[in-house]
């Protein structure tokens, strides 16, 4: 038992890479970093209100890079998880405004929506061997495109749906301590980065999508049906995204079916910032939530500071570009 | 279908709801004169050479004339040039071309709306205070003639107004309502916002409405949740162009050209402010739209 | 003694490989039958097809006496099929014990892991084969060695009633190579049947009951390992009797001194380890696993930092910082892992022999001459008889043995004057090794300083002119090459460790 | 030597593979079903002025495909093509037309400027050890800042530089053969490609670039020095995206600064349709050429068949995914 001495200290070092907690502390401090700057810089940044505008304006950007995580660290990518979101949000609006069904059974419409979209990405993914990036940014233009034709190139107002902007724009939280007024929207985007870390973490899918990221001929050498675990991961990834059509349609209260180009990329990046790593295998959600609110506060914070919208897009992509660089630093000197 | 005269109509945009409006006219007037429409617009107003393809395909499908709103004018004119060589009539709209092709241009003057939306906030906040702009675009042409008919104006008429922020937020409704807070962040004391088109407006909206905010809003275009915000008061009321009309009027003036009739050189489709007070006049709600 | 496995006239064909042609082989349970064969023979094709991954094109698969078409890795498994891969298969981001348990994770409701279960079942085999490892530990961090040990217990964890082993000794060392056949020993009383593949000959006598030759994807013949001399399998093998002469160490006291290397220096896997090495010299390097050795190659070549430590090439010192100043330098090391540091495999023969010389096949515009990259390729595989359709295959799809030559030959064209090789014989038949044991001589003889670290004790004997061993990151002594040392002298200078520390992985 | 005669067997086969010919042959294939289809749903379609029509729609996203092919063979990933497009043809403006500089200086210029792009995308990548998705979506939102900075969000035209629109719209093909007027654009196009298909299969920076995408330690390990390739790549890619600003800003007579954003994923797609693998190591330009075209041709098509907009998306979408489908299915069967 004389190896017990650096086993342990390994083992601890170890675990610490596949939490990946070294790259959750650095994201951390880039993001503190940026907090404290902005409020040395203005005044109006350091105030609750903005603080909770802050983590309202994570929340969907936060719940897309959540579902996407689950996808790149199976050593895929989701370009698709926009237009899916506008998707699932036009879903909720034909259920609840067009056909007037009650709320659970919108809300239920979206996410399956969302579920059933995942499952043709993975599909094609696992079973026909498509390129993620291609069956996603199939999937991407074809959601795209239905938005428009089911919702007539309009957009659906929830208005004779009582209480279906108080999804995210509520606050349970408030009513409890009117100190804080969370919205709903945040919670959820909790909740189910909560939930999902869970699954990745405690269950057996998320074992597998670990497993997939990492080295899927051996998986399935050791008798695993990998295609259908991919296909499952998929699916949970559109649910997760349905449930983000709920959150942003909420806010607008009503579904914008031209909504959701370019929101691919953010969530994306928001993953990447987070540290979980393209080529898959590791990740976390911490870092992923942390990422995410990385691009809020700077958009934000520069926003607050009045910066020319030009200059904002260099200072986030230099920041952005930074942020991994501290990260990357970091990961040299542990590993 | 064959038989039917084809007129397509190439737009800047598609599913703004002002283009969806412009469809609309055509397709109506398209019914009215028995011709056949089809409408095309690139997905943002910057790309222009998705819009110049778009015309090549047009051409290529020896059309009795076409409806052009050109993201850049100067940039399509070699195409327009093969166009008017083909002996293909071209209808400007929304915005015209700097070029003798288009037979006429049935279009709306966004700096004087824009001018106009202006006095409305001056009025509104008794001629003095900040106010801040919320656009759709940088580089498109609607966007910049919209800033710059309010900041102009303003800066003309109004001495002690002072525009203290404008931001972009690509006419998308959540992006818009993000910048709306911030700008409402970074100004406590702000007396109003000017929402530069649909997307902006509603942003606008929903912006005041989660920071709780008291300000004052003028919105640009129609549409089904500005009409709402205008009716409850949230939104002190907003500047219409005619997208219908313009639609209509396009498609209209490219029929009479077939006929050989002559058309005005430009048709001015107008824009009108409205606000609770005068959105169910007639004519007022003829040219709104959902 | 029931047949377990009854194999007639197997049939496999890839494209332009004919790699079996109609190939038998039986098992018996509580046998271990050996199949013997050279680099490309079909071995491990003829496993793969046995535990369900390759499809046979023809021939007949009887297992426990009933006929089977196996469907997928799942279906063997259900049979009682294990394997242990050539290649190592294991899931690098994961952690010893979920890759041991991949597919057959311990449950709890809902699917939730039972983690806790997971570490103390694999801690438990880990027990039984006297591994000391943390099932907790990251696959990633180890040592191929104790990766191969992680492979073996994956194996066990399926309590097959055949298991296939596909080289399962070539990364380990004496100690841990003992302790697998006390396993193996142990399996057999069980009644298990296992098909044993190693180019290793002293290994058989010791563990194989049967042995089954197969040539060019052909089957030869099968044998009792008992009554059968080693040579004679190996001329079934490789059609031809295999020289085994000894070493015969040259006088270099004129030569002059090529690499000096003095004082280095990275926390405890390279301690204070200075050596030189002269013209015509070949100095091997014996050692535990986990000695440190590849750490020491590596940090001269430049592909690890190291804290301190001066490189002296012909007098000269040199600042190495990457590889590529050691290559400059005239240092050449060949990398003991070829699939992650050898090969790129998804490219053909031919790039890969050129990869460290394009510069020297370049015109001075940089235009590659094609021609010259594609004959350099052929002479190789001549001179190393390389197995395989044409020097435009990948070599992804070459047999590992072929793979490790292709490395080989790419050190051998880019011509340095100091070539390192780390386990250049892993993975490759007797008849190769004899091959390159003569090369390596050869290059001495040219005048080239040679490095030699090996985990085989004959192959260090066999070719060192000088031995240097190590033990936890120390050079513990250099012994003169030739007759006079011992295989004791060599294990008591490999284990001659600081009080109370123990390599990691070594199996006491 | 009974391998004698497979060997030679193998080994054209094993050419057509590694040249990735038979992905070309069925990329091949979807293109000419594509142009079949369309010519029988349309009479319009198949008329020499609509081929050109389409070839020149294919120039610009074309060039930027060939530059994407570059660096994802390496492995990597570029999100920045289209806005660095952009910031190409910008600094051309600059410099023709608000400095008046001949027009010789501005097309280096535009080149230049691409060129360095890439190096310092190549430099985050290969000495910061930044993903190339985070570098490149950096370098995206610089870029796109930078031209709207440096053009104060204005078009600049070049109306005084005569000649200036010759570069894509001339025709030196017609003055020989009036019969076809292939633009200029479409001629630089195929140049560009088969220049970079050379260096690809002739040169040693062609070769590194299959290596690294293969196995980037393997070639460290073999002495060479990978960052300084790696570099070189990213810059020649650049340098090809300057040109691709050239065409466009000929094409357009002017620098759009707006332009740009979402032709990387076109770019992008392109590619992989075209048979390159995103995990790098292989890859054709010749695949990348009919990639584009089959883009082109899809989205002209539609339009011919004044198919609804919302609509084209959806069909562009599932042909995507068949496409590359199509394309799996033939790689399973010869592999
Ligand atoms: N997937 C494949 N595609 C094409 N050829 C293959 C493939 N797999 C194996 N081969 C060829 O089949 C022959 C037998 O390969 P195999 O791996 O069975 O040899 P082996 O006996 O295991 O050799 P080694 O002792 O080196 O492992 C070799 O010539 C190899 O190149
Ligand atoms: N990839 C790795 N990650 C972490 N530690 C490693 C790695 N490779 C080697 N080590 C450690 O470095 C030391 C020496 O490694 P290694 O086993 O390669 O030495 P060696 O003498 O070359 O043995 P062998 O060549 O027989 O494998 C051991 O303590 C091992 O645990
Ligand atoms: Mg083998
Ligand atoms: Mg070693």
């Amino acid at each position: 038992m004389t190896m017990a001495s650096p086993t342990t200290r390994q083992s601890v070092f170890s675990k610490l890479v596949d939490t990946g907690a070294h790259q959750k502390l650095l994201a951390f401090a880039s993001l503190i970093i940026l907090l404290i700057g902005f409020s040395i810089a203005s005044p109006n940044f350091m105030q609750t209100s903005n603080m909770i505008a802050i983590l309202q304006a994570t929340s969907v950007n936060g719940v897309l890079a959540v579902a996407a995580t689950l996808v790149i660290i199976t050593g895929g990518i989701d370009l698709s998880v926009g237009t899916m979101m506008t998707f699932c949000a036009v879903i909720a609006g034909v259920v609840l405004t067009n056909l007037g069904l009650p709320l659970p059974v919108g809300v239920f419409a979206a996410i399956a929506a969302g579920a059933f979209c995942g499952l043709c990405s993975g599909t094609f993914v696992a079973k026909m061997k498509i390129p993620p990036f291609i069956a996603t940014l199939g999937m991407m233009l074809i959601l795209k495109g239905l938005s428009l034709v089911i919702s007539g190139t309009r957009p659906i107002y929830f208005n004779d749906t009582p209480g279906f902007d108080a999804i995210s724009l509520g606050s349970v939280i408030g009513d409890v301590f009117p100190a804080l007024p969370i919205p709903n929207g945040v919670l959820i985007l909790f909740l189910v980065a909560g939930g999902t870390a869970w699954i990745l973490n405690r269950t057996v899918l998320g074992r597998y999508c670990f497993a997939l990221g990492s080295n899927e001929e051996a998986v399935r050498l050791s008798g695993v049906n990998t295609d259908r675990w991919k296909i499952a991961i998929y699916a949970l990834a559109g649910s997760i995204v349905g449930i983000g059509g709920l959150v942003i349609a909420s806010r607008l209260n009503s579904a914008q079916p031209a909504l959701g180009l370019g929101y691919e990329l953010e969530a994306i990046a928001a993953v990447v910032i987070g540290g979980t790593s393209l080529s898959g295998g590791r990740g976390t959600i911490v870092g992923t939530l942390i990422g995410a609110l990385i691009m809020a506060v700077l958009t934000n914070g520069l926003r607050i500071l009045s910066v020319a919208q030009e200059w904002q897009t260099v200072v986030t992509g230099t920041i952005i570009i930074l942020a991994v660089y501290a990260d990357m630093v970091r990961r040299r000197k542990t590993a | 279908a064959a038989d039917k005269p084809y007129v397509p109509l190439i737009s800047k945009g598609f599913s703004h709801q002002f283009w969806q409006a412009v469809k609309i006219g055509a397709e109506n007037a398209g019914e009215e004169f028995n011709v056949e429409i089809t409408f095309e617009g690139p997905d943002n107003e910057g790309q222009v050479d998705r819009q110049i393809d778009m015309l090549a395909a047009a051409l290529a499908k020896k059309p009795a004339a076409i409806g052009f709103a050109a993201v850049d004018s100067q940039a399509s004119i070699p195409m327009l040039r093969k166009i008017d060589e083909a002996g293909i009539p071209v209808i400007a709209f929304d915005s015209g071309v700097a070029s003798k092709i288009p037979v006429t241009t049935t279009t709306t003057d966004n700096i004087a709306a824009a001018a106009l939306a202006a006095d409305k906030m001056a009025e509104a906040i008794g001629g003095a205070g900040k106010v801040a702009v919320i656009s759709h675009d940088q580089t498109s042409r609607t966007g910049i003639d919209r800033v710059d008919g309010f900041v102009n104006r303003i800066a003309e008429k109004y001495p002690d107004i002072n525009v203290v922020s404008v931001q972009y937020g690509g006419g998308d409704h959540l992006i818009s309502t993000e910048i709306t807070k911030s700008i409402l962040t970074a100004n406590p004391d702000l007396k109003g916002i000017f929402g530069a088109n649909e997307g902006s407006a509603i942003g606008v909206v929903n912006g005041v409405k989660e920071a709780g905010a008291d300000i004052v809003i003028i919105g640009f275009d129609s549409g089904a949740a500005q009409k709402e915000a205008v009716r409850s008061g949230l939104m002190a009321g907003a500047i219409t162009q005619n997208p219908v009309g313009i639609g209509y009027e396009t498609v209209k003036a490219a029929v009479m050209t077939m006929n050989g009739e002559t058309v005005p050189p430009v048709i001015d489709t107008g824009f009108y402010y409205y606000d609770a007070s005068n959105m169910d006049d007639p004519e007022i709600a003829a040219v709104l739209y959902d | 003694m029931t047949t377990l496995v009854d194999m007639q006239g197997i049939e496999k064909r890839f494209p332009g490989v004919h790699a079996l042609k109609s190939v038998n082989f039986e098992l018996e349970s509580s046998e271990v039958h050996a199949l013997m064969g050279e680099n490309g023979a079909g071995k491990s094709t003829l496993m793969k097809i046995l535990s369900g991954i390759y499809k046979k094109d023809g021939g007949s698969l009887r297992v426990f006496g009933e006929e089977w078409e196996l469907d997928g890795p799942r279906a063997a498994q259900d049979l009682g099929i294990g394997i242990i891969h050539q290649e190592l298969s294991l899931m690098n981001e994961l952690t010893v014990a979920q890759n041991v348990f991949i597919g057959r994770e311990p449950r709890k409701m809902f699917g939730r892991l039972d983690e806790a279960a997971l570490n103390r079942d694999t801690a438990k085999i880990f027990k039984s084969m006297n591994l000391m490892l943390d099932p907790r530990t990251v696959v990633g961090e180890l040592t191929i060695a104790k990766q191969q040990m992680v492979e073996i217990a994956k194996a066990l964890s399926y309590k097959s009633r055949i298991l296939i082993m596909d080289e399962p000794t070539a990364a380990l060392n004496d100690a841990e190579i003992a302790e697998l056949f006390e396993i193996i020993r142990q399996l057999k009383s069980d009644g298990v049947g296992i098909i044993y593949i190693s180019h290793k000959m002293d290994e058989l006598k010791q563990i194989a009951d049967r042995v089954t030759v197969m040539r060019d994807g052909a089957y030869v013949g099968t044998v009792q390992a008992a009554d059968t001399e080693v040579s004679q399998i190996i001329a079934m093998m490789v059609g031809r009797e295999v020289s085994n002469e000894t070493v015969e160490v040259p006088d270099l006291s004129e030569a002059e001194v090529v690499l000096e290397v003095t004082n280095f220096n990275r926390g405890r896997e390279i301690q204070d380890v200075s050596f030189s090495v002269k013209k015509g010299e070949i100095l091997g390097f014996a050692g535990l696993m986990g000695a440190g050795r590849t750490e020491v190659a590596r940090a001269i070549f430049g592909a690890d930092p190291r804290e301190s430590g001066e490189v002296r090439v012909h007098g000269t010192p040199c600042a190495i910082s990457k590889p590529a100043d050691a290559v400059r330098a005239g240092i050449g090391y060949l990398s003991e892992d070829r699939k992650h540091f050898g090969l790129a495999t998804g490219m053909d023969v031919s790039t890969n022999v050129a990869l460290a010389s394009l510069d020297r096949l370049t015109s001075p515009v940089g235009v590659l001459r094609e021609d010259e990259i594609r004959s350099t390729a052929q002479e190789y595989i001549q001179k190393l008889g390389i197995r395989t359709p044409s020097e435009r295959q990948e070599v992804r799809l070459l047999s590992g043995g072929n793979q490790q030559k292709v490395v080989i030959a790419k050190w051998l064209y880019r011509d340095c004057d100091i070539l390192i090789f780390d386990e250049p014989t892993r993975g490759i038949d007797v008849g190769a090794k004899a091959e390159i044991y003569k090369l390596l001589k050869k290059l001495a003889s040219e005048g080239r300083a040679i490095i030699v670290i090996s985990s085989e004790l004959p192959e260090i004997m066999r070719l060192s002119h000088r031995i240097a061993v190590m033990c936890e990151g120390r050079l513990t002594g250099i012994l003169p090459g030739g007759e006079e040392t011992t295989q004791e002298d060599i294990m008591h200078l490999a284990t001659l460790r600081k009080p109370a520390m123990q390599p990691g992985g070594q199996i006491q």
